[in-house]
C-alpha cells in the first residue's frame, strides 16, 4: 500500500500526471478515488475489495475525467484487458495515460464485502486467472500474490442452460430479462461502452426499443452481447452494476465461448492483436450458410 | 379511527389464500437465489409459503406495482389517413401487497403530490385506488438505511393501509384507512380483535438506522437554495458513471419519458416508460443543446430535485430514506456521506453567519 | 380517457415557410372539442403523430381566430420528420392547451414591442395577431425581426402585411451574408437591431423570442435601454415530454416550465439557475 | 386455410438480388412467402434488422449475399459471415430457433438456387409454425418463480 502511495506521490511531484485514479475507502467499503495532488496520495489503498474496473473512466465520452488533464490509473491484470481494447479501437493513446499495475491475488465480489477473500466471495472471473501482474503497466506494485483460492466452476450455469431445449431457454431469459427496467447501467460501467450515442438510444429510427418489455430487453440485451463478442473483457461490472440482478454475464460468457471456439480468440491484454469481429479469414467456418 | 386486530402466524397462509381466492393479486417479497446470492423481490405470489415477512429490503421498490415501468397509453390504428385509438382502462386489478416495507408505502404517498398536484394522473391513482398496501414493520437494517432521517422510521405507517407489528405468535394489524377497513371487513374471521396493550416495537433497528444520518431537511434545503454552483459538485460527480440505477431503484423517482411503438403494421401503442435524469439524453433538445451538459448537472438536479425542489412545492423531500440509490450504485456514490457533507457545509455556513 | 391521450386533429392547411419550417393548419375532428376549445396567448400543446410520438410547440395561432390552431415547426428530429412527411386530410394528435400565457390584458392600453429571431417569431405571432385583431385596444405596436437569411424568415406574407400597415412598425434584419441584392431591411444581428430601433420603455411591454443566443444578449440590452425586468417578456424551450408538470424533464431549478412557463419575465429568469 | 409464414429476406444488391430477378424473369416457380428488402451488401445487414422482423411479425428471415470472394466490396460478406455465426449462436443460447434465420450464398446467376432457399426456408418455418414465442407482444410479463416443467405456462403467459 505505502509503495502505491509513494509512487503516487512522486509521479504528481515530477508533474508526469494531474490527477490520479485509484481505490480509497468509504464509508461502506471500497470506491474509486479520484486525487489530484500529491499530498491526497495517502487516501489511495489497494485490497481485495478493489473491484472496479476503473478503465471505464477512461473512454473518451467522460468529458469531465478528460477534463483533469494527464491521468495515472490503477490497473489490475483483468483492467488491463480494457485498456489494451480501448487502445486496440482508438479511444486511448498508450502514451496518455500512465499505468500502474498492482499485483493481485484476487477480488471479492462487492467492494462492500467484509472479510478476507475466501473461495465463497471470490469473484466468479478469478478462479483460474492466472495473470498476477498486469503486463502492460508502466510500473508495478505491490507484494507477490497467490492465485486465488476456489474451484467453483464459474461456467456450471452457462453448460446447465447450453443443455435445455430452446423452449426453457426462451423461458428463462423472458423471466430473467423481465426485471430489466433499461436504466443501461450495465452500459454505463462498460469500459468497452465506449460510443458517442449508443444505438439503444437511437431515434431515428429506434432500432431498440427503449420500453423495458420483453420485445425491448431482448432486443437490447442480445444487441449488447453481440457488439461486445469478443471485445468484452470479462470484468463483470454489468453484473455487479446491474440493479436488478440480472446475471448479464452470462450473455457475455456465451458470447465469448462462441468467438473462442470459431475463431480460436480469448480476450488479450496485447492491444495489437485484432480483435475477432472486425477481422476475418478466408476459411472461416460457414456450415451455418447454405 | 385505527383499528387493532391480530393475526396469528398460522393463519397468514389462509389469509393470503383468501386474498387470491377472492381474486386480488397479491404481492409480496418472496426469495430469489441468483449469483450465489439471496435476493428478495416484490412478485406476485400464488404460494403463501413463498413470503417473506420481515427479510431484508426487497432490491426493487414497490413503485413498479402502481407505476409500471413501461405501459401502454393508448394504441393506434392507421387505415390510411384514418386513425382509430383504442383507450386504455382506467380501472386496474385489484392487488393487495402483503409486507411492503414502510419506506416503500410511504413513498407512494409522497410520490401522490406530484401526481394529482394539478393534473390528476388517471394512471397513477387508478392503481393506488386498486392497490391495498400492508406494510410491515422492519426488522432489518444496513448501513445504507437513513428512513429516520427524512422523518420517517422503521415503524412509520404512512402510505400503509394496514400496519403489520410481528410479534412472537403473529402480527399485530392497525387498520389505517377506509380502504384497509373495507378490506378487513372482508376477512374479518381470520384477523380477531388484538388483546392485551399494543405490542412493544423495537426501537434497535431505528436506533442503528439513526446512526446513519441524522440530517435536517430544512437546513439542507437552504444550503442547496444557495449553492448551485458549488465546486462539491463537480467533486462528488466525478465518479458517476451516468447510468439510471439508482433513479431506477428508486421508490419515489417517478421521471418518464413517452415513447410511440409500432406493433405489426397496422397500428402500434404509446407508452409510458420509466426514465431517469442522469443520462445525457434526458433534456437533449432536438437542436442539439443540451441545459444539463454534463454530469456534474445531471447529479446535481438528482440531488436539488429530491431535496430542494421538491420540498419547495410539495413540502417535504423526495426521498423514504431507502438507501437503494446506495446499494445498487457501481461506483460507490454514497447519498448518506454527500447528505452529511451538506449538512456539515449548511451547519459551517450558518455559525459563519 | 386518460391525461396522456391526445384528441384527434386534422391537417388543413399545409404552409411551406422556408425549406425546413411548415406551418400546419389543424382543427379538430371531434366537433364538440372544436367547440369548446380555447386557450391563451403563449400556451402551447404536444402535438403527435401517431408512430413517430409527441412533439412540443406553442400555438402559433392567436386565440381571437377560433375553429381551428396553427402550429409552426422547423424539421430537426424525429416527430417533426414525420410531421413533414404528412399531407393535408392526415390526422395528428392533440393535447392541450398547456402552460401559462401572456398577460394581454395588463398589455391592453400599452406600448408592445415584439422581438423575435427565427423561428421564435412563432410564439410571437400568436401574440401579435392577438393584439392586431384588437388593434383598437393596444397603442403602439412594434416588431423587431431577423433570421439568418431572407430565406429563413418565416411567415413572409404576414410581414409584408404587416410591413404595409400603418399602425405597426416592423423592422427586419438578417444575418450579414443572409441578404439577397433586393433585400430592403437591415443586415444585422437582431440585438444590433433592437439596438438601432432603440423602443421607447415607457409604457411599454417587451416581448422576445428566439434561439438562446438572441434571449442572452437582448435580455440585457432591453434592460439598459430602461425596460424593468418584469415587463421584459420571453418563453422557454426545455425538452417536455408529459406537458402538466409530471414527467420531471423541464424542471429548471424549482420551475416546472410546463406548468409555471413557458412564458416568464426577465425579472423571473434571473432567479433561475442557467439550464435551459 | 394452413398456416402461410411470413418471411422477410434481407439480400445484397450485387449478388442475389440480380438472382432473385433471374429467378423471376426465368419464371421459376417459388413460395410466394418471401418479401425481400435489397441492401448494399451482406455487411449491411445489421442483426438488428432480423430482430425488427420478428418484432413487427416476420415467421422466418432469410439474409443472403455474393459467394465469399465475390463481394462487390471485397470483404462485407466475410466480415458478415463472423458476425452471423456469433450471432446465431448466441440467438439459440436466448432460445430463438435458429431454423427461422436462413442465411445463405447466392449469386447473381442462381436463380434456382434462389428459389431452392426460399421454398426451403418457406417449408422449414412452415413446419415450425407461427413465431408466436418471440416476445413481440410488447407487454411486461410478472413471473412467479419458475420451477422445472412450467415452462409452457411461462411462454404463455407472455403471448
Amino acid at each position: 500500500m505505502q509503495e502505491l502511495r509513494d509512487l503516487a506521490r512522486k509521479l504528481f511531484q515530477e508533474r508526469k500526471i494531474d490527477a490520479l485514479l485509484g481505490y480509497e475507502c468509504d464509508r461502506r467499503g471500497v470506491r474509486p478515488a479520484f486525487v489530484k495532488a500529491a499530498d491526497e496520495c495517502d487516501r489511495l489503498i489497494f485490497d481485495q475489495r478493489c473491484v472496479h474496473n476503473l478503465a471505464a473512466y477512461l473512454s473518451p465520452r467522460r468529458s469531465h475525467v478528460v477534463a483533469l488533464g494527464r491521468l495515472a490509473v490503477v490497473i489490475k491484470s483483468c483492467d488491463a484487458r480494457a485498456v489494451a481494447g480501448l487502445i486496440r479501437e482508438n479511444q486511448l493513446k498508450r502514451e496518455d495515460v500512465v499505468l500502474i499495475g498492482v499485483r493481485c491475488g484476487g477480488v471479492v465480489l462487492n467492494p462492500d464485502e467484509p472479510g478476507e477473500l475466501e473461495s465463497r466471495n471470490t469473484a466468479p472471473r478469478c478462479v483460474g486467472c492466472e495473470q498476477r501482474e498486469p503486463a502492460l503497466a508502466d510500473h508495478i506494485v505491490g507484494e507477490p500474490k497467490t492465485a486465488p483460492a476456489g474451484n467453483q466452476d464459474r461456467d456450471a450455469r452457462l453448460s446447465e442452460i447450453e443443455s435445455m431445449n430452446l423452449d426453457e431457454r426462451l423461458g428463462l431469459w423472458v423471466d430473467l430479462l423481465s426485471r430489466c427496467t433499461r436504466c443501461h447501467a450495465c452500459r454505463q460501467v462498460c469500459p468497452m461502452c465506449f460510443c458517442e450515442r449508443c444505438v439503444a438510444d437511437k431515434t431515428l429510427p429506434a432500432w431498440i426499443e427503449s420500453s423495458p418489455h420483453s420485445r425491448g430487453n431482448f432486443a437490447w440485451h442480445l444487441t449488447r452481447a453481440l457488439h461486445l463478442a469478443g471485445r468484452c473483457v470479462d470484468c463483470g461490472e454489468c453484473e455487479r452494476a446491474c440493479p436488478a440482478e440480472i446475471p448479464l454475464g452470462l450473455l457475455n460468457r456465451k458470447a465469448a465461448r462462441i468467438v473462442s471456439a470459431r475463431y480460436g480468440y480469448t480476450v488479450t491484454d496485447d492491444p495489437s492483436k485484432p480483435a475477432p469481429i472486425g477481422t476475418y479469414r478466408l476459411d472461416d467456418g460457414q456450415e451455418f450458410m447454405e | 379511527m385505527s383499528k387493532r386486530r391480530f393475526l396469528s402466524k398460522p393463519d397468514l397462509g389462509p389469509f393470503v389464500l383468501d386474498l387470491i381466492g377472492s381474486g386480488a393479486r397479491v404481492i409480496a417479497p418472496v426469495r430469489r437465489l441468483e449469483r450465489g446470492r439471496d435476493f428478495i423481490e416484490y412478485r406476485q405470489v400464488r404460494d403463501p409459503n413463498d413470503i417473506v415477512l420481515g427479510g431484508p429490503l426487497p432490491v426493487r421498490p414497490l413503485k413498479e406495482i402502481v407505476f409500471p415501468p413501461t405501459e401502454t397509453l393508448f394504441r393506434w390504428r392507421q387505415a390510411k389517413s384514418l386513425i382509430e385509438i383504442e383507450e386504455s382502462p382506467t380501472s386496474f386489478e385489484e392487488t393487495v401487497i402483503v409486507g411492503a416495507t414502510p419506506c416503500d408505502a410511504a413513498a407512494l404517498e409522497i410520490v401522490d403530490h406530484v401526481m394529482g398536484w394539478d393534473y390528476k394522473d388517471e394512471l397513477w391513482f387508478g392503481r393506488r385506488q386498486a392497490t391495498a398496501v400492508l406494510a410491515v414493520a422492519c426488522t432489518q437494517c444496513d448501513e445504507s438505511c437513513f428512513c429516520t432521517a427524512v422523518g420517517l422510521s422503521p415503524q412509520s405507517t404512512r402510505g400503509a393501509d394496514w400496519f403489520l407489528t410481528p410479534s412472537k405468535e403473529g402480527f399485530e394489524i392497525e387498520v389505517l384507512t377506509p380502504k384497509g377497513e373495507l378490506l378487513l371487513e372482508r376477512h374479518d374471521t381470520r384477523c380477531p380483535e388484538a388483546s392485551g396493550s399494543p405490542a412493544a416495537r423495537a426501537s434497535q433497528v431505528a436506533d442503528k438506522v439513526q446512526a446513519n444520518l441524522k440530517m435536517q431537511p430544512g437546513k439542507i434545503r437552504s444550503w442547496l437554495e444557495r449553492h448551485f454552483e458549488d465546486p462539491l459538485w463537480k467533486d462528488i460527480a466525478l465518479r458517476c458513471h451516468g447510468c439510471g440505477a439508482c433513479a431506477f431503484s428508486c421508490p419515489a423517482c417517478h421521471c418518464f419519458d413517452i415513447m410511440d411503438e409500432p406493433e405489426g403494421m397496422e397500428g402500434g401503442s404509446r407508452r409510458r416508460n420509466w426514465d431517469a435524469c442522469q443520462p445525457a439524453l434526458f433534456t437533449l433538445h432536438g437542436s442539439g443543446h443540451n441545459p444539463r451538459k454534463d454530469q456534474t448537472a445531471r447529479f446535481r438536479q438528482r440531488i436539488m430535485h429530491k431535496f430542494n425542489i421538491y420540498p419547495a412545492r410539495f413540502g417535504e423531500v423526495l426521498c423514504s430514506g431507502c438507501g437503494r440509490c446506495i446499494r445498487v450504485c457501481a461506483a460507490g456514490m454514497d447519498l448518506i456521506g454527500i447528505l452529511s457533507e451538506i449538512g456539515h457545509r449548511a451547519e459551517e455556513a450558518e455559525s459563519a453567519l | 380517457m386518460n391525461l396522456y391521450q391526445p384528441h384527434l386533429v386534422c391537417i388543413d392547411q399545409i404552409i411551406e415557410e422556408t425549406a425546413d419550417t411548415r406551418t400546419l393548419r389543424l382543427s379538430f375532428q371531434n366537433p364538440s372539442i372544436a367547440a369548446e376549445f380555447d386557450f391563451k396567448a403563449g400556451q402551447f400543446g404536444e402535438y403527435s403523430v401517431f408512430g413517430a410520438g409527441e412533439c412540443t410547440f406553442c400555438i402559433a395561432s392567436p386565440p381571437t381566430r377560433k375553429g381551428y390552431l396553427e402550429a409552426s415547426f422547423k424539421v430537426v428530429g424525429k416527430v417533426t420528420r414525420a410531421m413533414r412527411r404528412l399531407n393535408v386530410g392526415d390526422t395528428m394528435g392533440f393535447r392541450g392547451p398547456y402552460g401559462n400565457c401572456f398577460p394581454v390584458e395588463e398589455m391592453k392600453g400599452k406600448n408592445v414591442v415584439f422581438i423575435a429571431g427565427g423561428i421564435g417569431l412563432a410564439p410571437v405571432r400568436c401574440l401579435i395577431w392577438n393584439a392586431l385583431d384588437l388593434r383598437d385596444q393596444f397603442n403602439d405596436v412594434t416588431i423587431i425581426y431577423g433570421a439568418r437569411s431572407v430565406a429563413d424568415l418565416v411567415y413572409k406574407r404576414e410581414l409584408d402585411d404587416w410591413g404595409r400597415r400603418s399602425d405597426v412598425r416592423l423592422h427586419q434584419c438578417v444575418d450579414p451574408g443572409g441578404e439577397t441584392p433586393d433585400w430592403k431591411g437591415d443586415v444585422c444581428f437582431v440585438p444590433t437591431l433592437v439596438e438601432k430601433v432603440a423602443p421607447s420603455p415607457k409604457d411599454s411591454f417587451a416581448v422576445v423570442c428566439g434561439p438562446p443566443i438572441v434571449i442572452t444578449l437582448t435580455l440585457p440590452l432591453l434592460e439598459r435601454i430602461g425596460f424593468a425586468p418584469e415587463r421584459i417578456y420571453t418563453t422557454l424551450e426545455n425538452r417536455m415530454k408529459c406537458g402538466i408538470g409530471k414527467c420531471g424533464r423541464c424542471n429548471v431549478g424549482p420551475v416546472y416550465v410546463c406548468k409555471d412557463g413557458p412564458v416568464f419575465t426577465s425579472a423571473q429568469l434571473k432567479s433561475l439557475p442557467p439550464e435551459y | 386455410m394452413g398456416f402461410e409464414p411470413k418471411i422477410v429476406a434481407f439480400v445484397c444488391n450485387w449478388c442475389t438480388y440480380t438472382g432473385a430477378d433471374l429467378a423471376g424473369t426465368s419464371r421459376i416457380a417459388m413460395a410466394p412467402n418471401v418479401r425481400i428488402i435489397r441492401l448494399p451488401c451482406t455487411g449491411r445487414i445489421d442483426t438488428l434488422f432480423i430482430l425488427k422482423a420478428f418484432e413487427r411479425g416476420a415467421d422466418g428471415v432469410i439474409v443472403s449475399g455474393c459467394h465469399p470472394a465475390d463481394c462487390h466490396y471485397t470483404s462485407g460478406n466475410y466480415h458478415a459471415r463472423r458476425r452471423f455465426a456469433v450471432f446465431r449462436e448466441l440467438m439459440e443460447f436466448v432460445g430463438i430457433d435458429p431454423l427461422r434465420v436462413t442465411f445463405s450464398w447466392v449469386s447473381a446467376s442462381e436463380g434456382g438456387k434462389w428459389a431452392e432457399v426460399v421454398n426451403r426456408a418457406t417449408e422449414q418455418v412452415r413446419r415450425l409454425g407461427p413465431f408466436e414465442t418471440y416476445p413481440r407482444a410488447g407487454r411486461r410479463v410478472s413471473y412467479e418463480r419458475r420451477q422445472d416443467g412450467e415452462n409452457a405456462k411461462v411462454r404463455k403467459e407472455y403471448l
